[in-house]
């Protein structure tokens, strides 16, 4: 570890936050965070088929071993003093190339431990519950296998000390979603859900590229100590762009505006996946970037303003989404945008909201990750089944599984005292102290998300049934239900405890985030009152419309904005208009991709690249003599630049 | 020594010799016109190497002759194999490869 | 530069003339060229039958082409290391040894393969 | 006069590989078939690992020797000892003989006819091609001496010495020789045209500068004022000379077709080697030679740049041929390197040596995955052909899906430190514009990569698939060690950047 590196680190600290110290002892141990599940992946993939029969209790083994050294670390981070709880574990000089150096090592402070802990933590249970629910399929272990590589990514993710090695974890992230998202091959709809998903991503990536390119530039390394000490005498307009461009990428991973087509079409992966990756916790490595970054962001209004935007625009978005989809899976992934846009409004208000973005991050994590596996539950009972419009009364059928939804229902439309109440008023409270506008939204779209998930409740559970005799609904394995437990009773608990328990997490993230109090236009109880009323209001309608009548088994046409609503908003159909041009030339190409047997199908920019790389690929005639031809016009083109540079 | 005359005479064979390739379709043509540009730079190496008054500029003119005829052995061990496979020396019959 | 001007004029007139001539010929010539057009012109008639493997002119004529041209390449490096030989001294005897000796490999090559049998 | 006087010791390695290029000849010559190809795999081994021991020894070494016309210098000495590695390697799949029954990838003899009597019975005696070791020798001999060639005509030579065996390599395939010859053809006219450019262009620059050697053209740039026309002319016809052996767009359009023409192993060899050889001349001519004028040449350079990075993976995009997507992207990576080219410091050295060495690896490993895929007529290089590989054979599978990622510039492959120290030279260059091509055209590069992955992995084999051959040892050997490098220069290039930089000197 060379000392440079440190008292820079040093010196960035002291002024807002706290010093970094060299890990010693036990938190010299943390790499094994990572290691464990990577062992576990490299054992599923690499071991062949003598693995098939026990892999699923391997991939459970290594999360919960990472998951018990992440509760040693906790306790004995809490046994430190509360400036004192951020360490810095080096592993080894990645490279060293001109004056950029770039280094693998860990950071744990209080931020990436809340990370850590959820991950490891949502991620054992998932991982016990997949044994169940993923039984009968006979690629049992490569899934095992590929959820371990995300784990593993994820906590690199978090645990990066250098923009550059978070940027490993993120593409990591990426490459093991966009596996799982495709696990079932062989529905052509999980194939192309996978590449769509690829490819927003690799847009929101660019940016992550950029925003690194810049640090470089601006502060000659991409090191969180350098860049964060250099951001005070950095010129603000680099750190607009920065922010921006760490924006982006938060959008292309977080599924925000304008960016949030691919989640929708992400729940062709097994449920399992969609509650661990696309709920709990890679969808949220956007906040966790923003947050991370806070330092760059406290300095970049314009940045800031544009996060709040975002959050705001999706949050409604989402939850409107939501409210149209009769795709369960579908219905939980608009309102897991919802919640992420609410975190991002969260995140955008600086020093104000970044512990409650984390806050709502975490209870998120159970509330939602306990509705996708109820969800799962339900499917798994209901022969894979995802149409609400085929559910109905099955509350007496699965019991317990309805009664963990119902609790994850309760914390997520915000009842006190269920998780979601605590984490949700305060971004509300924290959003109207910011301004008027961006708070009426946010009590706006607690009002529909109390709606939308009545309505799954209603039309799921309660209501008549309306799914054929030969269904057969049943109650899950017990190695699906008490997964389930255990996530419904952290997200009744989960909230108030975090939040009082020993100073809260409030207190907790403070040297990592800092903190600013703020001032309500009105006072708190109008405010909570009047949240509550929007809540119940929202969950009225739907009772009024789902509940008093019968819902019928074939979707109605609906008004104008339900069907907006049931095709994304047009998400898909924007990117392609402002992607690719219409006409033709696109038609064309399509066709002629078709045509080749190729998997044709190309997404978003890529059409437009793709009618380009036809025409230019006609250039490519066969003959000698055209080659030839284009090398006398190409060497008579560079002789020609050569001499006119000189010209003038 | 002025070389200007011999410069514009070595441009006008360049010339000449890069036309042959595009316009000839004989392979064995196109490929004299390729010839026709090394020497072309041999004339141009000469009357530069009198003009500076120093050797080297001849000597590579015996190079370039050398590489030449070695040149001329692959290519023609090249064109006469496929003279004989496809019975046609013609560059714009071996177009398989393309697009 | 005012010297080289017409040369590098020239050397773009000749690059467009070349591509206008090519571009010209494809957009207006007929494309009917065919094998009749690549042979050898015999006053008119029918030329005479080839044997197959062979061309307008024998395989053989390359091979002796191709053989020439080992020699071809020894005489060039030969006579300018003889006018300076005295100058040269045991370095360039050397070197000129080395030079005649992988001269001989491909002839060598050539031999034993049967590139020398007439038949 | 005095006799001129050859530093033999500097110049040991490339006299190893050439005299055992002439020896391989004469074992041609006189060693009975039976016996001929294990003497000639050894002999070539053995040269190109006695060779490499000699560049290690050499290590260090600043000489300018043979009165003047090769440097054996940091750059010349990587770039060999690199050239040397990738040769052994390629050299493994040369010698490989299981994949196609009984002979190698190689007709038995190139001067015989396809489907004549005279192929049909040397196959049926199991003949083996072997003088593609003496052929593949002397390339290698004339790779090592481009990097390290140090005026005007010594550059010439090497440039021709390389080219012309691999003329000849290309056009001998075993199987789809028609296609194999034309690809010969095509290679041997550019090649040929774009060398007369070259000497043509020499030409220019030694009537402007009165030498042949580098330093005194350098010396001579700012000297001689009113005669910049010519030199400038010069310049840019050498230019198109180098630019077309790297692949640059406008001089790219042999590659595809020679790439997808030639036996995949002579690809595999030519895309690796090539390419590495002729950047190392060109730094070597821009650099020492050209230097002061910098600032006429880079404007050139980055309109080649942004080109050949685009039209490079554009192009790739519809490509439904294996072999000829790869071609594509090796074009684009050519267009990488460029743009740290332009950069013209030693970081930008550094990064290019390593960016080579990187890329070498990556694109051996990646044709040798290609001929291991069949099907009856030779290898299935067709995508569809390559839809659900992945659930034929998952090992092959992911072998490649790891080269492609490596291409694609994934973190923790060598594909990655290589693009980013290449950009990061490029931006410290001042060449910002060509690095946020760069970024966006990697970002799209991207998808096409991770479309023939989603083919091998999500999509269903096609009825009528390949087969996967199951090869010997050598092609088993040399694909593990392509992935291994691939793999340990993603996650530990430290020691390779060190290497590099301090490799990066040229001596003037």
């Amino acid at each position: 570890m060379n000392t440079t590196l440190l008292t820079q680190s040093v010196a960035a600290q002291t002024e807002t936050h706290q010093a970094v110290r060299e890990a010693s002892g036990l938190f010299s141990g943390t790499w094994l965070l990572i290691a464990l599940p990577l062992l576990g992946a490299a054992l599923l993939l690499l071991g062949g088929r003598r693995l098939d029969r026990t892999g699923h209790l391997v991939g459970c083994a290594t999360v919960i071993a990472s998951f018990v050294v992440a509760a040693v670390l906790f306790v004995a981070m809490l046994g430190e003093g509360s400036g004192e709880r951020a360490f810095l574990i080096p592993l080894w000089e990645w490279f060293n190339a001109g004056g950029y150096e770039v280094e693998i090592s860990l950071l744990l402070d209080q931020l990436s431990m809340a990370f850590v802990l959820l991950i490891t933590g949502v991620g054992s249970l998932i991982h016990v519950y997949s044994i169940g629910y993923m039984e009968h399929d006979e690629r049992r272990r490569r899934f095992f296998g590929y959820l371990n590589l995300f784990v593993a990514a994820m906590l690199l993710l978090v645990l990066a000390s250098d923009f550059l090695v978070l940027f490993i974890g993120w593409e990591g992230v990426g490459l093991a979603s966009y596996l799982l998202i495709g696990f079932w091959q062989h529905k052509p709809s999980a194939a192309v859900a996978a590449k769509k998903a690829f490819v927003v991503n690799r847009v929101g990536d660019m940016g992550m590229v950029l925003a690194v390119a810049s640090m470089l530039v601006v502060f000659g390394s991409s090191s969180y100590a350098v860049v964060f000490a250099g951001t005070e005498n950095a010129p603000v307009g680099w750190l607009n762009a920065i922010g921006l461009f760490l924006l982006l990428a938060a959008c292309g991973k977080s599924a925000q505006f304008p960016l949030q087509s691919w989640l929708l079409d992400a729940m062709e992966g097994p449920t399992p996946v969609s509650a661990l990756i696309h709920a709990a916790t890679m969808v949220t490595a956007g906040v966790y970037l923003i947050v991370r970054s806070a330092a760059i962001f406290d300095l970049a209004p314009e940045a800031r303003t544009a996060v709040v935007v975002v959050g705001a625009v999706t949050l409604l978005m989402g939850a409107i989404i939501g409210c149209a989809k009769d795709d369960i899976k579908k219905a939980l992934a608009g309102s897991t945008m919802s919640q992420i846009g609410y975190m991002m409004l969260a995140a955008g208000l600086g020093p104000a909201g970044y512990a409650f973005a984390i806050f709502h991050l975490i209870t998120h994590g159970f509330f939602k990750a306990n509705l996708f596996l109820g969800a799962g539950s339900v499917m798994h009972g209901m022969n894979d089944e995802v149409d609400m419009r085929r559910f109905g009364a099955l509350r007496a059928a699965m019991p317990v599984t309805f009664a963990t939804f119902a609790i994850g229902y309760l914390a997520i439309i915000g009842i006190p005292p269920f998780a979601g109440f605590f984490s949700k008023d305060q971004i509300i409270e924290a959003a109207f102290a910011e301004g008027l506008v961006v708070g009426l939204c946010a009590l706006l779209g607690a009002g529909i998300t109390a709606f939308y998930m009545t309505r799954v409740m209603l039309m799921t559970f309660l209501g008549s049934k309306r799914w054929a005799e030969e269904a057969h609904p049943h109650e899950s394995p017990r190695v699906m239900t008490w997964p389930l437990i255990a996530l419904g009773a952290l997200s009744v608990v989960g909230g108030a405890g975090l939040l009082y328990l020993g100073g809260g997490i409030v207190d907790w993230l403070e040297p990592v985030t800092g903190e600013e109090h703020h001032d309500l236009p009105v006072p708190l109880a109008v405010l909570m009152t009047s949240t509550l009323i929007t809540v119940l209001a929202g969950a009225a309608v739907a009772w009024l419309l789902y509940g008093r009548r019968p819902v019928p088994e074939v979707a109605p046409r609906g008004n104008p904005l339900t069907v907006a609503a049931r095709r994304d908003l047009y998400g898909d159909a924007v990117n392609e208009g402002l992607f690719m041009r219409p006409g033709q030339y696109l038609t064309r190409s399509l066709v002629y991709a078709e045509s080749r047997g190729v998997d044709g199908t190309i997404v978003g920019a890529a059409k437009a690249v793709g009618g380009l790389s036809t025409r230019w690929r006609r250039w490519q005639t066969g003959f000698v003599r055209s080659y030839a031809l284009t090398m006398l016009a190409g060497a008579g083109l560079v002789v020609i630049a050569m001499l006119l540079v000189r010209l003038p | 020594m002025n070389p200007t005359s011999y410069l514009v005479l070595a441009t006008i064979l360049f010339t000449l010799g890069s036309g042959g390739v595009l316009l000839r379709r004989n392979a064995l043509v196109a490929f004299m016109s390729v010839e026709l540009m090394l020497n072309a730079a041999n004339l141009a190496f000469v009357a530069f190497a009198r003009m500076h008054g120093a050797l080297d500029g001849q000597i590579v003119a015996f190079f370039v002759m050398i590489i030449a005829a070695a040149e001329v052995v692959i290519g023609l061990a090249i064109i006469v194999m496929i003279f004989r496979t496809r019975r046609s020396a013609s560059v714009d019959d071996a177009s398989l490869l393309k697009l | 530069m005012d010297l080289y001007a017409p040369m590098i004029g020239l050397i773009i007139l000749g690059a467009v003339f070349a591509v206008f001539s090519v571009v010209v010929s494809t957009v207006i010539g007929p494309k009917r060229y065919n094998r009749a057009r690549l042979d050898s012109y015999e006053c008119g008639i029918e030329p005479t039958p080839q044997p197959v493997g062979g061309g307008r002119i024998p395989i053989k004529y390359y091979l002796t082409a191709m053989t020439f041209i080992i020699f071809d390449i020894e005489i060039i490096f030969l006579y300018p290391w003889a006018v300076r030989f005295d100058h040269l001294g045991v370095f360039g005897f050397v070197a000129m040894v080395t030079f005649l000796f992988l001269i001989t490999v491909p002839f060598v090559y050539e031999w034993r393969r049967g590139g020398l049998e007439w038949d | 006069m005095i006799a001129p006087s050859i530093e033999y010791s500097a110049l040991l390695p490339m006299i190893i590989v050439f005299g055992a290029g002439v020896v391989g000849v004469l074992v041609e010559a006189f060693v009975p078939r039976r016996f001929r190809h294990a003497v000639q795999v050894i002999l070539a081994l053995a040269a190109l690992a006695a060779a490499f021991v000699q560049v290690v020894r050499l290590g260090g070494t600043e000489i300018i020797g043979a009165v003047g016309s090769v440097a054996i210098d940091g750059p010349a000495l990587f770039l060999q000892g690199t050239v040397l590695v990738l040769a052994f390697i390629s050299m493994f799949f040369f010698a490989e003989r299981r994949i196609e029954a009984g002979g190698n990838a190689f007709a038995p003899a190139a001067s015989s006819l396809p489907g004549s009597e005279e192929e049909r019975v040397l196959v049926q005696q199991r003949a083996l091609q072997t003088e593609i070791y003496p052929l593949s020798m002397l390339a290698v001999g004339g790779m090592m001496l481009f990097p390290a060639a140090n005026d005007l005509l010594a550059m010439f030579v090497a440039l021709e010495v390389l080219s012309l065996p691999l003329y000849i390599l290309c056009g001998m395939a075993r199987r789809r020789r028609l296609l194999s010859q034309e690809a010969a053809m095509k290679y041997f006219l550019l090649g040929a045209f774009a060398s007369g450019f070259f000497i043509f262009g020499a030409s220019f620059v030694y009537g402007f500068a009165g030498s042949l050697e580098f330093a005194e053209i350098d010396a001579a740039l700012g000297a001689r004022v009113g005669q910049e026309g010519l030199l400038l002319a010069g310049v840019g016809m050498m230019a198109v000379g180098l630019l077309f052996k790297i692949g640059a767009v406008p001089f790219h359009a042999w590659t595809p077709d020679v790439y997808q023409g030639a036996p995949t192993q002579v690809t595999a060899f030519m895309a690796a080697c090539t390419k590495l050889a002729a950047f190392g001349a060109m730094m070597r001519l821009f650099y020492v030679g050209l230097g002061g004028i910098r600032t006429d040449w880079q404007p050139m350079l980055w309109a080649v740049a942004i080109a050949t990075m685009v039209v490079g993976i554009v192009v790739a995009l519809s490509q439904t041929d294996i072999k000829r997507m790869l071609a594509y992207s090796s074009i684009a990576h050519g267009g990488f390197i460029l743009t740290a080219f332009v950069a013209v410091d030693e970081l930008a050295i550094a990064a290019i040596l390593f960016y080579l060495a990187a890329y070498g690896f990556v694109t051996l490993g990646a044709f040798a995955v290609v001929t291991l895929v069949r099907d009856a007529g030779g290898e299935a290089t067709h995508l569809s052909k390559w839809a659900g590989l992945g659930r034929r054979s998952p090992l092959l599978a992911a072998t490649f899906g790891l080269f492609l990622l490596a291409l694609a510039g994934i973190p923790l492959t060598s594909g990655f430190v290589g693009k980013l120290t290449v950009f990061t030279a490029a931006f410290q260059g001042g060449a910002m514009p060509l690095v946020i091509v760069g970024v966006l055209v990697s970002a799209v590069a991207a998808f096409f990569y991770v479309r023939v992955i989603v083919l091998m992995f999500f999509s269903d084999p096609a009825p009528e698939g390949p087969t996967v051959a199951v090869p010997s040892v050598w092609t088993t050997a040399g694909i593990a060690v392509g992935a291994v490098a691939t793999i340990v220069l993603g996650v530990l290039p430290g020691p390779l950047l060190d290497l590099a930089e301090q490799a990066a000197l040229f001596i003037r």
